[in-house]
């Protein structure tokens, strides 16, 4: 297994951690069980994304996908966030190993949990696209083989 | 400019010491003659071998060198013990015991042998890690064929009482394999005193060259090939043999007997001294394993609320070499099943390192250790929406 | 004061070119870690690692890395193989081909799936030492489930039509195997070319270091793994990776492959040579194989009235290493089931000398050679009943 | 396999090479097949034996125990070759690998056979003691292996 440069960058450096104290949506993926935890706050002004922080409990590539995606979404409109997919996260990160794919798709969730919430507490029609996380995150394969 | 690199690795492998070079060197372009061979060029290497394989029963304690057999690796060691005595023994019984603390290299013998018409009864261990004895008797049966219990663990270094097992299979005439390869090197080795029939060891993890292994056959106990072919060790391992290989297998085995009680002190005390400083600087940690019965050299601790490919990748980027406890196969979706089997909760395992010293180690780098895990663990709890979540439900 | 050695047995063995062990000596000491780790010293490993397995797959026309396994030695390739492809397919069947004049490694493979319920049907060969493929596809059946022939024989060196036989196979949906240890380095190979399933070779045959070996399994090819454990050659081969013997045996491979012509033409001209002088000054001699599908380095020749040990000592005594074409399995009473499977009656069989020419051979060692068969013939003839017993005849 | 320095020399140089021409016994054994045949000749005056010399195809071991068999039983009486065992052919030549006894076995059955040559030409009571080469050379695994 083996990280491009990008993905390492970000997992030392990841911007955006933290919590937004008075966030306008929240969303949480992922579980504890299988070793990935995503959770995303967005702060959203007339339909824009103003702020995005995450915390992350994960692997090098969980850690490296939410903070890609944070930097993607913010400043874009709900709608553009919406079409950030997990290609696209990897993409910015120049790949990923194939068992960590799991981590992009986990990251678009992310995303699309915090926005539903918001939606939810505004009151505004339902992201049809988000269906929550599936809780197996067998395919992350965030393990490396202990076999020595 | 090249990164100091210190290596808290060594349960993985190890490298080769020099002095264990030296004694393989002449082997690959000069004595390169094949044992096999009537003529002298062949008969040095004839007894280089016998030479070698008189070392390492000494170095075990076995009866007679012949009940040494050279293999290509632990894992083969394992599967040769392992199927072999299940093929010899089938009109028997179909029916193995092992544990579920095992290596992979015997737990997929087991499973392989369970597609084909074995049944394997997996013994559990305590919370500390421990298999035990009395629970391997109660799982003898008049078709148990074989027992196999690893002497000491890969993943928490917990030993297992091996002699007793060894006694109670005795006691119902079934046979008994021991995969030694963490043992081997690290803690004293006795094959006649254990009462073991078979023992597995693999190079590598004693300062010898990787692709080498041994297989401690009893005299007496006959089990099936796993290479079949020419007639080398004795018509029972077919391969021409790697001379340097198991040259150097030897040396290494020998310096570690040699070294054994100051090898052990020294582990000992690099091990102690970072498990006193990783307690005292950083909360909410968990030893796995039993304290007691455990290798010298291994440390394997729990750090809650991060995963441990993050705390691998920051002590990489300091120059800092271990391995993840929450480790499991890739693509499997569950952590290390030796630290499921002594109860730890996923999200624990998932955050667990194994630290294992080294002969190359120092206190120094055990101190550098500490300060880089007191700061990484920092950093990535401050990352994490569980430790948030834990420290407002504290609140 | 040490004699001048002359080799001359390459095909039991070579040594390891300086070149391959310069190639492998960093992995001994410096270069150790585990390729299965994350952290960086084990990445360079794995870099070495995959740069080894696609070199490999270059050097045998494969279509991709992915289609190269490393093992322990050539034995172990093969009964991976045989045995894999046995259990792997034995719902449809349990019918294996294969030639009376393979190596012990496939032979005593097939002998012992015989005992296990599989029915082994061995092609002949002719009196030149060749399989003929039409023996081949008379004898599959519908429940045959793997054909192994291997492509070189160690004795003779005669060399099989192993495409027409691949072609066969794949006709009839058939798994096919070679055993290439001997080719390997001395003709070329290429997989994609040939059309094999399988393919086996060990590293020392060709200036690579023992305890190396190879298995190459065409994409979509199934067979059960002979070593289980670990995740290392992709799930299909437990053990901690061999890193320095892995990153030798690529080296000997490509340096084979560079060379591969001037390497052909130089034993070939050493060969030829020596059968001359032979044949020009010994008489009531006879060459076992055909001389035209043949290895390039291999001469086996019968010595009528004389014993092939006595022969060896005499040459061993004189500096020169070969070896007999009269051995057999030690204790047992028949030579060569090789040579005896190409109608040689036994006491010429017992009379038979293999001679295997390689890189560092000279023309003046191979005229040393042809006179010191002379002397020695000469000498054992003059002690031998049968030769008196023939000359009586005679005059 | 490791032939002892008595055993090469009596291979290099072996002692009693050759025929006698107006032998008083002649004892062949072994087979071809097998790849071991001793061919014995006696000269034998006054019930002592005078000459002894043998022809050998065979391996090192069968040659080396052909010259040390006749060492032992020139000057002495014909009771006395009898009493020359395979085990005492063995000692002078200190030790045979365990494959090569049978070569020492055959050694002793060749004496035996020229001595009942001897006996039968000359109209004198058998020797109970030879029974004949059995044929079967297996044990004496004059040949090593060719697994490489
Ligand atoms: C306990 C145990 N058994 C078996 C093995 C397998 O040894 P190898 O990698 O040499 O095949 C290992 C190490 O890898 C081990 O730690
Ligand atoms: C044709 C053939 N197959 C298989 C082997 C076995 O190879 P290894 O000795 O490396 O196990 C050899 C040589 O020994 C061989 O010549």
């Amino acid at each position: 297994m083996e990280y491009s440069e990008k993905v390492m960058d970000h997992f030392t450096n990841p911007r955006n951690v933290g919590e937004i104290e008075d966030a306008d949506g929240v969303g949480q993926v992922g579980n504890a069980k299988c070793g990935d935890i995503m959770k995303m706050y967005l702060k959203i002004e007339d339909g824009i994304i103003k702020d995005a922080k995450f915390k992350t409990f994960g692997c090098g590539a969980a850690v490296a996908t939410s903070s890609m995606a944070t930097e993607l979404i913010k400043g874009k409109t709900i709608k553009e966030a919406e079409q950030v997919t997990n290609k696209a996260v990897m993409e910015a990160l120049d790949g990923l190993p194939p068992v960590k794919v799991h981590c992009s798709i986990l990251a678009e969730e992310a995303i699309a949990a915090a926005l539903q919430d918001y939606r939810v507490k505004n009151g505004l029609e339902e992201d049809s696209r988000y269906t929550g996380c599936s809780g197996c995150c067998g395919g992350c394969g965030a393990h490396q083989a202990q076999e020595d | 400019m090249q990164k100091q690199i210190i290596y808290f690795d060594h349960a993985a492998t190890t490298y080769v010491k020099p002095e264990v070079f030296d004694a393989m060197k002449p082997y690959f372009t000069q004595e390169y003659g094949n044992p096999s061979s009537i003529y002298s060029i062949g008969r040095s290497n004839k007894k280089a071998l016998e030479e070698a394989r008189a070392s390492v029963a000494k170095s075990i304690g076995a009866a007679e060198p012949g009940e040494i057999y050279f293999t290509g690796s632990g894992s083969e060691s394992d599967n040769w013990a392992i199927k072999g005595a299940a093929f010899a023994l089938q009109k028997k019984g179909k029916h193995i015991i092992t544990s579920s603390i095992e290596h992979p290299a015997v737990l997929a013998t087991c499973e392989f042998l369970g597609k084909h018409g074995y049944e394997i009864t997996y013994i559990d261990v305590d919370s500390e890690g421990l298999v035990n004895s009395d629970d391997v008797e109660k799982a003898i049966r008049p078709d148990t064929v074989l027992v196999t219990i690893m002497m000491a663990n890969n993943e928490i270094g917990t030993i297992q009482p091996i002699k007793e097992i060894a006694q109670i299979c005795k006691k119902h005439g079934v046979i008994f394999h021991t995969d030694a390869v963490q043992a081997a090197g690290n803690i004293p080795i006795d094959v006649k005193d254990l009462g073991v029939d078979l023992l597995s060891i693999s190079g590598h993890k004693f300062y010898a060259p990787k692709g080498t292994g041994m297989l401690y056959i009893r005299k007496g106990v006959r089990i099936e090939s796993l290479i079949h072919g020419g007639h080398q060790e004795r018509n029972r391992r077919a391969g021409t043999e790697n001379i340097p290989g198991i040259v150097g297998f030897a040396k290494g085995l020998e310096l570690a007997n040699e070294n054994m009680e100051a090898h052990y002190n020294k582990l000992k005390n690099l091990r102690d001294r970072a498990l006193k400083g990783i307690a005292e600087r950083i909360p909410h940690i968990k030893v796995n394993g039993s304290m007691e019965k455990r290798l010298p050299g291994n440390l394997n601790v729990s750090f809650r609320f991060v995963e441990g490919e993050s705390i691998l990748l920051m002590l990489d980027m300091k120059g800092i070499k271990a391995s993840s406890g929450s480790a499991c196969t890739s693509g499997s979706l569950d952590p290390s099943h030796v630290l499921l089997a002594i109860g730890l909760p996923h999200e624990i395992a998932h955050g667990s390192l194994r630290i294992t010293f080294g002969e190359i180690n120092t206190e120094q780098e055990v101190d550098y250790l500490i300060d880089s895990l007191d700061e990484i663990i920092t950093k990535l709890r401050n990352m994490s929406p569980l430790y948030e979540d834990f420290i407002k439900g504290v609140e």
